[in-house]
């Protein structure tokens, strides 16, 4: 049953009309006769704050010339670092991937021998990807390490030309850690 | 009122239970669901109470008792959650850890450690321990399968109890005293047991790991389907633990009734077999000597034309490793679409079988008082964990003989013997019965025996009439019987069907019979891996595994078990669509879409199946 | 390097004794580490086959004892007691003036392969005599560092002791010749063959 | 009041370690007495009613014990414990060497009286010369038929197996002891089921002490109400208490049950040595609570001395003078016991290592200020948990010590360094 043919008491319910059929456009209210000069002050008091922003100096960050300054604790883009000695901290123990919230952490690992020694101890990890298009930068894996090997980079600038590329696979992790990660790393404490 | 003398009423924690005499308290608490929290203790072995975890308080008893090891008394009161024992709980576990190396990232076991899961439910937030740890060497491979790291170990004697109680082979001790103390073999030696895969779930931390699943996953990993082990006929149950569709490892998954909760290594490291690691090659059909592949749909037409071309001079074997769902639609395929008769499912010996042969329940070994094991060591290497039934049975005071011949069988049990048991392999099988009938002359008691037959599915073979001279259910093939295996080669066989399920118990071709495959004008072979049978084939259709399929299986005392599938293999056809794709490219017009509706026709064709439903009770021919 | 004929009849001799074959272990691990002067991993292998056990429990049970040395150790064994009766009269003491005397640490062996010297907290039941040492399982008590020189110059020339465990410190023979004439002594220190008690 | 000796009282005779010897001075009588005169429940209630109780240290009535054996279960089996280790006891050394025969004497009226017929002494490795002297006993006792088939043609048949154990303090406890001799590790058993229900390989056993076995000839000869009427209404008889440590005549004397331990340390001890002054003692061994000057007028009985605060123990009176640090002492008494800990159970095997670290730290000044409470809360941890008395009696001394002496403990925290060890010098 459409809204039309709906009755209330006899008459179709239908929400009042403002107008009449019959009424015209109504009269300008008295004294209020259009002036060009009253129209241009209108309109410099309308541009006021535009002009005056106009002049002032720009907060525009001309990205990617200058960028915006970050926080030393800022969570980027991944690394798996090494120790001083070349070997990767990473154990392979999967703690970031248990306690990472999206579950984006695929580590599989593998055992150290004499000869093929990737990491100190018994394990290490053969496979270590990280799905940085399902990663919400939440910092949960860094704070689950226990050798302190996942940490996150100052870089927020991942775009990439393929789905494929945003698996970051060991060695793309592995590459090395820009310097100011390290100070921050320092001012957590030892691990 | 004279309450029941062996039933005993005790509280714990105010509630109230009553259990039969002899009970431990930690069983009476667990009846309430009070799990008060164990190391060393195991429900198989003696109590020992050396752990120290599960102390708990005993009214009128001024020190904390150990539950796992006091039996129950009357009017007990037991209270397990006062501070007393909360502020034990966090010392006891405080000591544990001050020599525990901190390896959890490192350890296999981590995820499902007991000492991990107590230590956060029952232990101290921060140790106070700010030493050097004991330090003992780490990773020491006790054989090819199991390594141990001293450095884990809480001495808590689980293996050590586990050499001595249920296998019987003594093989690892204690060595040194104190908190020196570390488990091994005599002189380091490496461990020769076949039961080393149980240490490894027996023991509460990562002190004892596989090598093969060394670092393959953590347990929240793991995607897990219950099944049964494809090892031998014995039967146990399994639980598939696979990652990324690859199998990890077997684990037990307790069945009273067959494996007491233990596997054989045999069986639990048997999984590479099974492995789908590589492409196992597709269909294909053989085009002027070489081997083209081709799709499952031209495959299967070109099998159903040779084999009808063949008709009844085809004949048909089907490994002992298939499930009875597609055994059934083999036999099915041969005698009702091919007519054919020339079925067989074993290699080169021809013995005969009957229901009788599962005439004793592997669980009643342990009722009998006089068990004849005829063959020794053989009966045991062809199903290990019986091994383990036998040696319990032995602690409990029943006489094992273990002897080769008939004649010493018969000596070794005396006349006044009530329950005897007789095990023997198929070989032996003729043995075992004359045996049986000596004895039931000599002996006042029942005299029962049990076959152990080859392939975990042996017995459904037999059952389902994958024989020439027999067909579903036993019934006689008066006149129309077919040629066994042996014969095939002069019985003017023109096709040879071979669908060889698993590749632990393969088609085995003699030298002869390979010969004889060159001479066939049609070989078809389904089997899950490459093998060499391959180069005889005109048409080779690839199946499933067993992880990768549906159905059912019959152990060697009849019961009939479910597995499910652990690993999907999408791409590869099923095995019984495959025989049903073939026999319905014959016309025979078979319309089951899944193994249950299978398994609901073979139940109407075989009628003691239909009372033994999946997964729960045994064949049992007596009510046919 | 299997064990002498006497060290193995003496092992079976020691089986038929027990009721158990297993309690013979601490006899025949001793008759081992007194023909070959420490306990050898074939030794226990040959114990354990002897008695018909497994060779982890013979292991098991010989690592547990702190008597049967587990690698070759010089010619004298001399322990000195460091428990708190010892060490009140001066046990330390003496110990650090043994090692000075000759020239070696706790636990290590002369150059000449003479004397093991070695510290033990185990008490050795002679804390009257305190400090003492126990020189090849015997007491040698009330010790001064005079008596300690003397007693090292005695064991530097010595041969070590009979493999068998000496007879026993010679009594003066009993006063009255009424007496019945002593016992033969048991041959070769084994016990005189009586029939194992039929229990 | 001087010394009462009845163990003792032919010491020094010539050849009384010889069967001849010891038979000039009675010996063997009451055991032919026994034989000929007594049945075996007799002699039981003879040893019940004299009250004596057992000397290896639990204190337990001798006749109760030999009481729990069930009627007609045989075979039994009697166990001599010569395992004697522990720290400061060397009565049984003594009463070994000095008259092997009475031992042996004491032990076949013992077999006899339960109707064991093989007997089994326990002795530990380091008592060579002891067992030898056993051994030679052994011989002449088989010889004079006192061992053997139907001895002294009373159709009592008795062997006596001597077994030398090979270091492990642990072996003294009753039912380790049974599984050493049994030829596994050493270490203690689950009770229930007792010894005396179901002990060395499965039988009815009773495990007696070497001093406890030697009063037996004396209460057979002289009777039960001889023996009633010496030392306390709770603590009958004699015993043999060795005295070690600072002391001027360190030595075994045998006094009678209640005897002041004053009269022990001063009269018969010579008191304290260098004529220093007594800072503490201890009654029982390595394993008992330590007590003060105070308590030098307890009497020397099980009950009075647990009254006082410490045990009495297996009677090693361990005396110190005040030159001696308290710190040191508890240190090597926890590591004696962490290298004699079996191993078997968490709180003995880890506790006693965690407490000797700590200990070590405290004495070499390294010590941290909680220290003492952490000791403290660790031995309650292990006190009553463990899974036999060794891992009880670690506790005890340190926790007594820290009762007593807790600012010694302090000072060494806050001084960096052990105020007595300066004090240390050379024996002269």
């Amino acid at each position: 049953m459409s809204d039309e043919d709906r009755e209330v008491d006899g008459k179709p319910d239908q929400p009042t009309p403002l107008r009449g059929p019959d009424e015209g456009v109504p009269p300008h209210p008295e004294g209020k006769r259009p002036s060009v000069a009253a129209d241009i002050t209108a309109l410099a008091t309308g541009l006021k704050t535009t002009l005056g922003e106009f002049f002032s100096p720009a907060v525009t960050l001309e990205y990617p010339e200058d960028k915006s300054p970050r926080s030393e604790r800022y969570r980027g883009r991944h690394y798996l670092r090494r120790y001083e000695n070349g070997l990767e901290r990473c154990i392979g123990c999967e703690l970031c991937a248990a306690a990472c919230p999206v579950g984006c952490i695929l580590v599989i690992a593998a055992e150290n021998t004499d000869e093929n020694r990737v990491s100190p101890g018994e394990r290490y990890a053969k496979t270590y990807e990280i799905n940085m298009l399902r990663c919400i930068f939440c910092g949960y894996c860094e704070d689950a390490c226990p050798v302190q090997a996942i940490v996150l980079g100052p870089e927020y600038e991942l775009s990439d030309t393929s789905r494929e590329k945003f698996i970051y696979t060991k060695e793309k992790l592995l590459e090395p850690l820009p310097p100011d990660v390290q100070a921050r790393l320092d001012s957590k404490g030892p691990k | 009122m004279a309450v029941a003398t062996d039933q005993v009423t005790l509280q714990v924690d105010g509630v109230s239970v009553t259990v039969p005499k002899g009970t431990l308290i930690l069983d009476a608490a667990k009846k309430l669901g009070i799990d008060i929290p164990i190391f060393c203790s195991h429900p198989k072995m003696e109590p020992v109470a050396v752990c120290r975890m599960c102390l708990i308080e005993v009214e009128k008893m001024p020190k904390l008792q150990p539950a796992c090891a006091i039996p129950v008394a009357e009017g007990m009161v037991v209270r397990t959650l006062t501070d007393k024992v909360k502020q034990y709980q966090q010392g006891v576990l405080e000591f544990l850890l001050i020599n525990h190396p901190l390896d959890c990232p490192i350890c296999d076991k981590g995820g499902e450690c007991p000492l991990q899961d107590q230590t956060f439910q029952y232990g101290p937030g921060a140790s106070r321990y700010d030493f050097q740890k004991a330090h003992f060497d780490k990773a020491v491979p006790l054989s090819d399968k199991i390594v141990l790291d001293r450095e884990r170990c809480i001495l808590c004697w689980r293996c050590t109890r586990f050499t001595e109680e249920i296998s019987g082979e003594r093989e690892l001790a204690l060595i040194k005293r104190g908190v020196h103390t570390i488990i091994g073999t005599f002189n380091d030696e490496p461990a020769q047991s076949v039961y080393q895969g149980n240490w490894t779930e027996i023991c509460p931390v990562g002190a004892l790991t596989s090598r093969q699943y060394r670092f393959i996953s953590r347990p929240w990993d793991l995607d897990r389907t219950p099944s049964v082990c494809p090892g031998c006929a014995m039967g146990c149950n399994i639980q598939i633990d696979s990652r990324h569709n690859k199998i990890g490892r077997f684990q037990s998954r307790e069945n009273l009734e067959v494996d007491d909760g233990w596997l054989c290594d045999q069986g639990r490291y048997s999984f590479p077999y099974f492995q789908r690691d590589q492409e196992f090659g597709s269909p294909s059909i053989r085009r002027d000597g070489q081997l083209a592949a081709v799709s499952y749909p031209e495959a299967v037409a070109e099998a159903a034309a040779r084999l009808q071309r063949a008709g009844s001079s085809a004949a048909g074997w089907a490994s002992p490793g298939a499930t009875n769902e597609e055994l059934f639609l083999f036999q099915r395929l041969f005698r009702e679409t091919l007519k054919s008769p020339h079925l067989d499912h074993r290699q080169q010996g021809i013995h005969e079988t009957d229901p009788e042969d599962i005439g004793l329940p592997i669980a009643d070994i342990e009722r009998c008082d006089h068990v004849v094991v005829l063959g020794g060591q053989e009966v045991i290497d062809a199903a290990p964990v019986l091994h383990l039934r036998l040696h319990k049975s032995q602690r409990h005071g029943v006489a094992v003989h273990r002897v080769d011949e008939v004649k010493a069988g018969l000596a070794a049990v005396p006349a006044e013997a009530t329950v005897v048991g007789v095990l023997a392999t198929a070989a032996r099988r003729a043995d075992a019965i004359t045996l049986q009938n000596q004895l039931v002359s000599k002996v006042k008691g029942s005299v029962r025996r049990l076959i152990v037959v080859r392939g975990p599915n042996g017995r459904g073979a037999k059952d389902l009439g994958i024989l020439p001279h027999l067909g579903p259910g036993y019934a006689v093939l008066n006149g129309r019987a077919g040629r066994p295996r042996a014969e095939w080669p002069k019985a003017g066989i023109r096709a040879l069907y071979i669908y060889d399920a698993s590749p632990l118990q393969e088609f085995g071709a003699t030298e002869a019979e390979l010969d004889w495959l060159r001479s066939l004008d049609t070989v078809i072979v389904q089997r899950f891996k490459p093998s060499v049978l391959d180069e005889y084939a005109h048409v080779v259709l690839p199946g499933r595994a067993f992880p990768e399929k549906d159905g059912t299986m019959t152990s060697m005392e009849g019961r009939v078990q479910r597995i499910a599938t652990g690993i999907d293999a999408a791409h590869v056809w099923d095995d019984w669509r495959i025989l049903q794709a073939v026999a319905n490219a014959m016309g025979a017009g078979w319309p089951y879409r899944t193994s249950e509706s299978i398994f609901a026709d073979l139940a109407k064709a075989v009628p003691a199946y239909a009372a033994a439903a999946p997964a729960q009770g045994r064949v049992l021919w007596g009510e046919r | 390097m299997s064990l002498s004929q006497a060290t193995v009849e003496k092992i079976q001799d020691y089986a038929r004794r027990y009721p158990s074959a297993q309690s013979a272990i601490l006899p025949a691990l001793w008759a081992v580490q007194h023909e070959v002067g420490y306990v050898t991993s074939d030794g226990m292998r040959e114990v354990a086959q002897h008695l018909g056990l497994p060779a982890s429990l013979v292991e098991a049970t010989s690592s547990f004892y702190s008597m049967y040395l587990t690698r070759p150790e010089g010619r004298h064994d001399a322990v000195m007691c460091v428990n708190v009766a010892c060490a009140l009269r001066g046990a330390e003491e003496l110990f650090a003036y043994c090692e000075q005397r000759l020239g070696i640490r706790d636990g290590q062996t002369t150059s000449d392969g003479a004397i093991t010297l070695r510290s033990t907290i185990e008490c050795l039941g002679a804390c009257g005599g305190a400090p003492m040492m126990q020189i090849d399982h015997r007491f040698e008590e009330d010790l001064t560092p005079e008596r300690v020189n003397a007693i090292f110059e005695r064991l530097r020339t010595e041969p070590a002791p009979s493999p068998e465990p000496p007879r026993p410190a010679a009594v003066p023979p009993t006063p009255t010749p009424a007496a019945k004439a002593a016992p033969k002594r048991p041959a070769g220190g084994s016990r005189p063959r009586e029939k194992k008690a039929d229990t | 009041m001087a010394e009462k000796k009845i163990l003792t009282k032919d010491f020094g005779a010539p050849g009384l370690a010889h069967l001849a010897g010891y038979e000039q001075t009675g010996g063997y009588q009451a055991y032919q007495k026994a034989l000929k005169e007594l049945q075996p429940d007799a002699l039981v209630e003879m040893v019940k009613k004299s009250g004596l109780r057992g000397r290896g240290g639990a204190g337990f009535g001798t006749g109760q014990k030999w009481s729990f054996l069930p009627k007609g279960v045989y075979p039994r089996y009697l166990v001599i414990n010569a395992d004697e280790s522990e720290p400061g006891c060397f009565k049984d050394r003594y009463l070994l060497e000095a008259s092997p025969h009475q031992v042996v004497e004491g032990l076949l009226i013992a077999a006899f009286a339960i109707g064991c017929n093989l007997a089994f002494i326990y002795i530990r490795g380091e008592y060579l010369p002891q067992h030898e002297a056993l051994e030679w006993a052994l011989a002449e006792a088989r010889q004079a038929g006192y061992i053997g088939k139907n001895v002294l043609g009373s159709g009592f048949d008795v062997d006596v197996i001597l077994h030398r154990g090979a270091g492990a303090y642990i072996c003294g406890e009753e039912t380790a002891l049974l599984t050493s001799l049994e030829g596994y590790r050493g270490e203690p058993r689950l009770k229930p089921p007792f010894p005396a229900i179901k002990g060395l390989y499965g039988k009815p056993t009773v495990v007696n002490n070497v001093e406890t076995v030697a009063t037996l000839p004396h209460i057979v000869s002289n009777g039960p109400d001889w023996f009633a009427t010496i030392g306390t209404e709770t603590g009958k008889g004699t015993r043999l208490w060795c005295m070690s440590g600072h002391v001027n005549r360190p030595g075994n004397y045998e006094m009678e049950m209640g005897a002041p331990i004053r009269e022990l340390i001063y009269d018969l001890g010579g008191g304290v040595w260098k004529n220093r002054k007594l800072k503490a003692f201890q009654p029982g061994g390595a394993s008992m609570m330590v007590l003060l000057p105070q308590h030098l007028d307890v009497g020397l009985d099980f009950d009075a001395i647990q009254k006082a605060g410490s045990l009495a123990g297996a009677g090693a009176m361990v005396v110190m003078d005040e030159t001696t640090c308290m710190v040191d002492m508890c240190r090597r008494y926890v590591e004696f016991f962490h290298h004699e800990s079996c191993g078997k159970c968490t709180p003995c095997r880890e506790g006693t290592f965690w407490m000797t670290n700590v200990l070590t730290r405290i004495e070499e000044g390294e010590g941290k200020a909680g220290d003492a409470d952490l000791l403290l809360e660790m031995g309650n941890n292990i006190d009553g948990r463990s899974f036999c008395p060794l891992g009880d009696a670690s506790t005890w001394f340190p926790r007594s010590c820290i009762k007593y002496f807790r600012d010694e403990f302090e000072q060494h925290v806050t001084e960096h360094a052990c105020p007595f060890r300066k004090e240390r010098v050379m024996v002269a």
